[in-house]
């Protein structure tokens, strides 16, 4: 029964190599999908390129599934599985902050790694950038201590807060998400950017 | 006779048998308890299962072969520091396979866990599961190493034992 | 048919199983001792002193506070609104009509640990549901909602709000300075509102 | 590849992570780890006394010893061997045409430093808060998911010479 290494005790040094291993495979993902181009994830909000949009929901829809099944078949322990944490305040604000910071600097901390382990320059300077902003949040950390604290709402659901169960609502979000899917690539076609596409 | 009754009479010797597999398959489960709550239950009231600090060091140092500590702990706290001659079965493999023959031999097992809380719940555990033969070990590791080995005392009171009141009652005054 | 198309159908037809499948829930099944053992490994039965030092100033009804101990202990010292269940009387008539119920959160207590815990077990072995454990007992209760310590750093945040909710905890259950207990019942509000009891560190904390 | 495909295989990445550790993925927190032990490693007495920096380092933790550092590590790795098989492995700065590297550069920072700082306040970036939580139907990842895009649609208008 998952999840292996909570409940089988297993060694900082195994947990360590499995973190290794899976971010091989998050980055090898990653880069597959096309998100080591800034260019390309910038298109999700010019509509030219919504492979964002695509990757972003199929893989957390195959995942969503996949616990549903296991949970099901006891094969993984949902209640050790990490939910986060709901902040109200800081997570709308944080939200808002790096949804500035995707669209002036064109990465996330994830694809910039990924793009800057295949050469992109401008993906190094993100990555410098986003030590220098943690390094600021750190910094002030007084000044956000409150807004940071603030309306704990603990490890809540979606489903518990629609009051739905948890099966419904992934077929709530898998609804959602294939018509988004259909309107992405309704965008693709009228929002086409020959000169880009072809370059990245 | 014509193939479609042979299909289908294929088909329904592989469903019985697979219904055959299926039931045998649920009613031997192995890990079904074999000591029924109730009469636990009568044992936990009449007998006590705890073996203090005091008796387990006489025990170690007579090197009584009659009894087997086990530590349910991992393997690093183990490896940290355990009682002596004490085995390790941490406590995710205590139903293995490997195991049975021990727990069933006549030793007397005695488990031990940080404090007694997840030894006593391996106690009862086991016990259901229908092993014989077992005590906890009262105050664990932690009493173990603390008073016994570093201090070679015991105090008296027996604040190795879960169940004493370490509190003056008098001192809360109750608002009901 | 283009790659969208086969992945809608795919995904809304395990939309659809998932959302039709039952919930699982696992302390529904009658359990054998591999079950047991991942329970008590797991440990989501324990409940802290903090959580149920809120649910009582919060008077939640969710909780049922069930003193394992004998009569004379309970007479002694009890917490409030618990009922009386000793261990000897565990499996009679009566109890069975407390401790089998799905309706409310049963919480046993004893002095330690240990004998809630034997408590608990046997429920959990007859298949009974909806049965916690106070973690640490009274003794447990005593170190940290009348006496708390103060948190030695005031580095962490979440020790130090701890500490303020138990501090307020501590004037309405012994009842010093009861002129503020309305201000102590605010301050009260524990901003630790966990369910679980073996936490995964998980995001990117 | 066919971003469909990718995102499979993205999920059952993310799935396996959730099988084996109970946790999703993530990627600001390895760069906080970073932060951390660069602030200890100059002066480990400042980093020990700020309410932030002290609870990374306490009872001498290395914050470098941490699963978002190797998982980020696996991530260089695994990005780069991508890029080789698929021939993208080149020294490059990506931008719209109609402006200089420079500016790219400059902009770059300050997108960086933007996401930094949000992904602390917002506990999580991308990664960690909205697709790990978005897989566990956790409301906070669906919130900074929303926050996050909104933002981003928001403010397209007034980059849009960055990128087309």
């Amino acid at each position: 029964m998952g999840p292996l290494i909570p409940l089988n005790d297993i060694s900082e040094e195994i947990n360590l190599l499995v973190a290794f291993l899976i971010g091989i495979g998050f980055g090898f993902s990653l880069e597959q999908a096309g998100f080591s181009s800034s260019r390309k994830l910038a298109g999700m909000f010019y509509g030219y390129d919504t492979t964002v949009l695509k990757v972003f929901f199929t893989a957390a829809i195959t995942a969503m599934i996949g616990l549903t099944l296991f949970n099901e078949l006891g094969m993984i322990d949902m209640s050790i599985v990490y939910v986060n944490d709901y902040f109200v305040r800081s997570a709308i604000i944080g939200g808002i902050i790096m949804g500035a910071g995707f669209i002036i600097g064109g990465f996330c901390p994830g694809t910039s790694a990924c793009a800057a382990a295949i050469g992109k320059i401008d993906a190094m300077y993100f990555l410098l950038g986003s030590l220098i902003g943690i390094f600021i949040f750190g910094q002030t950390f007084p000044i956000w201590e409150e807004l940071y604290m603030a309306d704990h709402m603990g490890p809540v659901k979606i489903s518990d807060t629609l009051g739905v169960k948890d099966g419904v609502m992934v077929l709530i979000v898998i609804i959602v998400a294939t018509l988004m899917f259909w309107l992405g690539e309704k965008a693709e076609k009228r929002f086409k950017r020959e000169d880009i596409t072809k370059e990245i | 006779m014509k193939r479609p009754y042979l299909k289908l009479l294929g088909l329904i010797i592989v469903l019985m048998l697979a219904g055959l597999v299926f039931t045998s398959l649920k009613t031997r489960n192995k890990y079904r308890f074999k000591k029924p709550a109730e009469e636990l239950h009568s044992e936990l009231i009449k007998s006590n299962h705890f073996l203090s600090p005091q008796k387990a060091l006489e025990i170690i140092n007579q090197k009584d072969g009659k009894y087997l500590f086990i530590d349910i702990r991992n393997p690093r706290e183990y490896d940290n520091f355990h009682v002596e001659g004490a085995i390790n079965i941490p406590l995710p493999q205590i139903l293995d396979d490997q195991y049975a023959s021990l727990f069933k031999n006549d030793k007397i097992k005695v488990l031990y866990s940080n404090e007694s809380i997840k030894a006593d719940e391996a106690w009862l555990l086991l016990t259901q599961y229908g092993y014989e033969n077992l005590l906890v070990l009262q105050g664990g590791a932690n009493y173990w190493k603390n008073n016994v080995i570093s201090k070679n005392v015991f105090d008296r009171k027996g604040d190795y034992d879960d169940e004493k009141l370490k509190f003056d009652i008098s001192k809360i005054k109750s608002a009901r | 048919m283009s790659t969208r198309v086969i992945l809608t159908i795919v995904f809304i037809s395990f939309g659809l199983i998932a959302a039709i499948l039952p919930e699982k829930d696992y302390s529904s099944q009658e359990l054998d001792a591999k079950q047991l053992l991942h329970e008590i490994q797991v440990e989501n039965y324990m409940i802290s002193a903090d959580e149920i030092a809120e649910a009582l100033i919060n008077e939640d009804p969710e909780y049922q506070l069930i003193d394992v101990r004998s009569e004379e202990e309970f007479k002694q010292y009890s917490l409030p609104g618990a009922i009386n269940i000793p261990f000897e009387k565990l499996f009679d008539e009566e109890s069975l009509a407390y401790i089998d119920q799905i309706a409310r959160k049963n919480v046993f207590y004893s002095n330690g640990t240990t004998k809630a815990s034997e408590a608990w077990m046997l429920a959990k072995q007859k298949g009974f549901q909806n049965n916690y454990i106070l973690r640490g007992g009274l003794n447990n209760w005593y170190k940290t909602i009348i006496e708390p310590n103060e948190p030695a750093s005031a580095d962490d945040v979440e020790a130090y709000y701890e500490y303020q909710a138990r501090l307020g905890a501590k004037q309405f259950f012994t009842g010093q300075g009861a002129a503020q207990s309305s201000g102590a019942k605010k301050k009260a509000r524990a901003p630790i509102k966990r369910k679980k009891k073996k936490m995964v560190a998980g995001g990117c904390s | 590849m066919n971003p469909y495909l990718a995102g499979l295989m993205l999920g059952v990445v993310l799935l396996a992570a959730f099988y084996i550790t109970g946790r999703g993925l993530g990627a600001s927190g390895a760069m906080k780890s970073v932060v951390v032990s660069s602030v200890a490693a100059v002066s480990r007495d400042y980093a020990e006394s700020s309410h932030y920096y002290s609870k990374y380092i306490a009872d001498g933790k290395n914050p470098m010893k941490s699963w978002l550092v190797f998982e980020m590590l696996g991530v260089l790795v695994g990005g780069f061997i991508s890029g080789a098989i698929s021939g993208r492995l080149k020294f490059k700065i990506e931008k719209s045409p109609k402006i200089t590297n420079r500016k790219r550069i400059i902009l770059a920072v300050i997108g960086g430093i933007l996401f930094g700082f949000g992904s602390q306040l917002g506990r999580g970036c991308t990664s960690g808060a909205a697709l790990s939580g978005m897989a566990v139907l956790s409301l906070a990842g669906y919130v900074t998911l929303m926050a996050i895009f909104g933002t981003g649609f928001a403010m397209a208008y007034f980059f849009r010479k960055n990128w087309i």
